[in-house]
């Protein structure tokens, strides 16, 4: 009985945690300026990345297995936003302003650097 | 299921290669090469290749593109829009892939245990192992020891790398050039990566021990490991600044390294032949055959290690030092 | 514990384990000196393994103890005796020859590591040539050949630098060409034992792996041994390279790489593919033809003296090629005794181009007159080398052609049209080895020429002994061509 | 079953694209860099090839269990051949990106159209 539970539980996380990625993903490639989309990637990454990792560690059970899952994903928590945070700093300094109204980036070159 | 997770990830390859190509700018066509060894590195896994998964991921996505992106900030990040005989490539390439497709066709099939690779040498090295060299990791009992020569000829291509790096970069740069001169390293002044990464580097260089003492029980080994460490440590530099971590580890320290490494590895060759043995038969190391294999794999999966970090970072330091002479 | 027995491996340990503590050399000359003594032994060794062979023993070598599909072993014949003794006896003379030329063209700082890749050179060479494992040769032509980019890399011209780089590029596509094929050997037979691949490809019965595998390996060798449509990397290479790296790798590194697609294919694909003898033949004789036809006509009409010698390089290759695509004892061991002779005479055309080199900044042939006056030895060699390498009776270059001149005739009834080419391009020959004589000895000396004296004593003492080399393997012959003869013999043994 | 084998054939096809995919960028670029990224693509696809020939249906990575007997494992010489095989890539690319580095210092162009030019 408590496997089903575990089980339909995981599962739920799991396909929340796609869902969310899936979001980010499609934020990353509709959303107009730089800013806004590393804002949809970063933020649905971090949020889908634990609901996946709690997913699969309610499928491993208590293992060893599961402090390694939890070890990655305290180690993403970690690096993401300050992948992230550098991404949008690197930005801004080689002067792309953040602009709500602003449709798109002009100098194409500047999100990539 | 994980078929259609192969073909997905399979199709994700070519469409990344593709894109690579078609790519102008050179820094995308960097980092899609990236993401394009980290597709690699999944299918491998998949393909049940774990240790060559873990190295593809460590050399493959970290280390290569740390040193093209090196290479990069040296040169120019734009490829001038022209293509060079595409007829020519085109037929070339025609010809290439024709052949090939005309060679799958007798191929056996992908999973089958009736192929004739899985029959000849393949069982042996399965059923011999814990019998001669008794570790649970079979790729690392081949690489080590039945076929340890090409391990040690490995190690002297990443020597060979290494010194070619520093004897072509160690000419003073006479003219000018082309580039754009950089502000010392980008990360210096910000708190939140520098803090992040503190926390972060002993646990890789952690990781990295990990892997190369326990490459005898699960995947990895001195390769991979020397690859984690030396992405560690460019870690450092990149954040800490170049200065600093060669102040860390400084240049000879790390050319000792290689040379040590190097040289550790022949050298347990060598004691296999004064002790009586052949070269790179460790059997004699002890004397218990079994004990000895297992001495030899631990002393030569370390110089491969170090051999390995010292000469990634050492070719990093190359191309990073290009930077502050202009 | 019989040193003996380990002397395979040590030819190639010697010189690889040497390479690392070279680096570490401090005082810069202690590096020459270092890399020299290590070339000296090595060359010692090949000499003790080629006694052996001529013993009539094959001595075989079991690294780490496996036996043989299972671990890697080496394997030294009457073939890769000759072999060692080319490459090892190339990298001991230049080497010894190698200090004036290379204190002049290289920074003493950086000396140390141009020493250590040099003996990595070695090492890959000699590693490739003992090697009995397909894929054992991968990893060692990877060391030779990273290795010779670094050399090539040390010319003092900055033309030297997309030199190098084109040649990794081929380098690096036929290393990768080879892989190819060794993977779809390796997926049809599970075997990676040159000599166990050739006892169970008999068996294999889908067979199209095996042709597109034979197919790679032969393109992927190809690229690498200059063979004529994909030679397009060697001029500048061999012109910009250091002279005395130009001397070592114009001897030995190409012809490497031509042993491996010889031993590999006679040893493995023919007698066991059905059509491969005829294939191959009909594969290699038309490069080999063009190859020399063209590439002789292009030496004709080049201005520059090491360009000259490299496209000339590329003609012997197809001389090489040529009695190979005989598939006949005679037509191979006129390939082995060329493989050895060429060494000789292109060996000391370039150590005397260094020596003309040392005072001459300007190598085309415009720029070299008076050299004769002033330097009448070096002149000296140059001249009997040149003959050598036109095949003039009583010089080295003779002994090959005339071999591969019986065996033409023996091949067929198209064997005169194949004289009648080689006589052609002997021709083509001696009209470029004429230029260059014309420009040392028949031309208005250069400004500034009176400054000019005789090259160092070691640099021009090595030329001259290789000149003498030239004539003495012209009249006594009978050591490479007992090697040649039983090599012919062992790679056949599984054809015919 | 079907679907396996499928994926037997998709895996050498992949290879077959990948390989002539990189193998265009090397000749038909003239960008430097751009040939090495090529140079490594085609490598890549060697790899694969390699290691889609050493799995069995079945079976795990050749680590061994202690106390499981009837466990069936996938080929390992290709994986270790392959390890040799990327760091061999590895060195060669360092090598040529150091080359592209001098290269642009004594050219200051990187275009192959260029430096041919130039001399």
């Amino acid at each position: 009985m408590i496997d089903i539970i575990l089980d339909i539980l995981s599962w739920i996380l799991l396909l929340l945690g796609g869902a969310c990625v899936l979001i980010g993903g499609i934020g990353g490639l509709r959303l107009p300026n730089f800013y806004a989309r590393i804002h949809a990637a970063s933020l649905t990454d971090s949020m889908g990345n634990i609901l996946i990792f709690s997913g699969i560690m309610l499928q491993a059970g208590l293992s060893l297995a599961t402090l390694k899952l939890f070890a990655i994903m305290v180690f993403l928590l970690l690096t993401g936003p300050t992948a992230t945070y550098a991404l949008a700093n690197a930005a801004l300094l080689s002067g792309l302003k953040p602009d709500v109204g602003s449709a798109s980036d002009e100098p194409q070159e500047n999100k990539l650097k | 299921m994980i078929f259609i997770f192969a073909v997905f990830l399979l199709s994700l390859l070519v469409i990344t290669a593709i894109a690579i190509v078609r790519a102008k700018n050179l820094f995308v066509a960097v980092m899609l090469t990236s993401i394009f060894s980290l597709l690699m590195a999944a299918n491998f896994f998949i393909l049940d290749a774990a240790d060559v998964a873990l190295t593809e991921a460590a050399v493959g996505a970290g280390i290569t593109t740390v040193i093209f992106l090196c290479a990069l900030s040296l040169t120019d990040d734009r490829e001038k829009p022209r293509e060079g005989s595409r007829w020519v490539a085109f037929c070339t390439v025609g010809v290439l892939a024709l052949l090939i497709i005309y060679a799958t066709f007798d191929k056996p099939r992908l999973g089958d245990p009736d192929a004739p690779v899985h029959q000849h040498v393949a069982p042996w090295y399965l059923e011999k192992t814990p019998e001669y060299i008794d570790i649970p990791n079979v790729v690392t009992a081949i690489l080590g020891s039945f076929r340890g020569y090409d391990t040690l000829g490995e190690v002297f291509v990443v020597f060979a790398a290494c010194i070619g790096v520093l004897f072509i970069l160690s000419v003073k740069p006479t003219k000018k050039t082309n580039q754009v001169i950089k502000k010392e390293s980008g990360l210096r002044h910000h708190l939140i990566p520098q803090v992040v990464g503190r926390l972060l580097i002993p646990f890789i260089v952690l990781f990295g021990l990990y892997v190369q003492f326990h490459g005898e029980y699960g995947p990895g080994g001195g390769f991979q490991a020397g690859a984690i460490i030396a992405t560690g440590v460019i870690l450092y530099a990149l954040l800490e600044g170049e200065s600093s971590a060669l102040r860390a580890i400084p240049r000879s320290v790390l050319l000792g390294m290689v040379v040590g490494g190097a040289l550790l590895y022949g050298g347990v060759g060598v004691a296999c032949i004064l002790m009586g043995g052949a070269f790179l038969d460790y059997s004699v190391l002890a004397t218990d055959p079994v004990v000895g294999q297992q001495l030899g794999i631990l002393f030569i999966e370390a110089g491969v290690g170090m051999a390995v970090c010292g000469a990634l970072l050492s070719i990093y330091h190359a191309f990073a030092a290009r930077e502050s002479f202009s | 514990m019989d040193l003996l027995a380990h002397l395979p491996v040590l030819q190639v340990v010697v010189p690889m384990l040497s390479a690392p503590i070279i680096v570490m050399l401090q005082p810069r000359g202690l590096a020459w000196a270092g890399a020299t003594a290590t070339s000296l032994v090595s060359f010692a060794i090949a000499v003790a393994l080629t006694l052996a062979v001529l013993d009539g023993q094959a001595v075989d070598y079991a690294v780490g103890g496996w036996p043989a599909p299972f671990g890697i072993t080496l394997m030294v014949d009457a073939f890769s005796a000759l072999m060692l003794l080319v490459v090892t006896g190339a990298s001991a003379a230049a080497l010894i020859a190698a200090k004036p030329s290379i204190d002049q063209q290289i920074e003493s700082a950086r000396q140390p590591l141009f020493y250590s890749a040099w003996l990595l050179a070695l090492a890959g060479l000699v590693g490739i040539v003992v090697a009995a494992d397909a894929f054992n040769i991968f990893v060692f032509m990877e060391i030779s050949s990273l290795a010779s980019y670094i050399l090539i890399a040390g010319g003092p011209d900055r033309r030297a630098l997309p030199a190098v780089f084109k040649y990794l590029m081929m380098g690096t596509i036929g290393a990768t060409f080879y892989l190819i094929g060794v993977g779809l050997i390796y997926m049809m037979t599970g075997t990676l034992n040159l000599a166990d691949i050739d006892a169970r490809i008999g068996n294999v019965s889908d067979i199209n792996p095996l042709f597109v595998a034979a197919g790679f390996i032969t393109v992927g060798l190809a690229l690498k041994a200059a063979v004529f449509p994909l030679h397009v990397w060697v001029p500048n290479a061999y012109t910009h390279a250091p002279h005395m790296v130009t001397a070592f790798l114009a001897a030995c590194a190409t012809k490497v790489a031509l042993y491996v697609l010889l031993r590999f294919d006679y040893m493995v694909f023919q007698g066991n593919l059905i059509e491969h003898v005829v294939q191959f033949s009909m594969f290699a004789m038309p490069l080999a033809i063009l190859g020399i036809l063209v590439a002789s006509a292009v030496a004709m009409f080049e201005g520059h003296l090491k360009r000259l010698l490299a496209s000339s390089s590329i003609a012997q290759i197809g001389y090489i090629l040529l009695g190979a695509s005989f598939v006949s004892v005679a037509g191979l061991s006129s390939s082995a005794m060329h493989l050895f002779n060429h060494a000789l005479a292109k060996g000391g055309l370039f150590l005397g181009v260094a020596c003309i080199a040392y005072h001459y900044r300007d190598l085309r042939l415009s720029q070299l007159g008076g050299a004769s006056t002033r330097m009448p030895w070096t002149c000296a060699a140059i001249v009997v080398c040149g003959l050598s390498l036109i095949g003039v009776p009583g010089t080295a270059g003779f002994i090959s052609k005339w071999l591969l001149i019986n065996a033409a005739l023996q091949s067929g009834s198209w064997g005169w049209l194949l004289v009648a080419i080689i006589l052609a391009s002997s021709l083509m020959a001696v009209v470029y080895i004429w230029r260059i004589i014309e420009a040392l000895y028949f031309q208005e000396p250069i400004a500034g020429e009176a400054k000019i004296s005789e090259a160092p004593i070691q640099l021009l003492l090595v030329t001259g002994i290789v000149a003498i080399l030239n004539i003495y393997f012209g009249l006594f012959p009978q050591v490479p061509l007992a090697l040649a003869d039983s090599a012919a013999v062992l790679l056949l043994e599984g054809v015919l | 079953m079907k679907l396996l084998e499928l994926l037997g054939y998709f895996n050498y096809w992949v290879f077959a694209i990948i390989l002539t995919v990189g193998l265009y960028a090397v000749i038909s670029k003239t960008n430097l860099i751009k040939k090495l990224i090529g140079l490594s693509i085609f490598q890549s696809a060697v790899f694969l090839m390699y290691i889609t020939m050493d799995k069995v249906e079945g079976g795990t990575a050749p680590i061994i269990t202690a106390g499981v007997d009837d466990q069936i494992f996938s080929n390992p010489v290709p994986q270790v051949l392959i390890l040799t095989a990327i760091v061999v890539g590895v060195s060669t690319l360092a090598l040529g990106l150091a080359l592209v580095v001098r290269i642009n210092e004594c050219y200051g162009t990187i275009e192959e159209d260029e430096i041919l030019d130039a001399d």
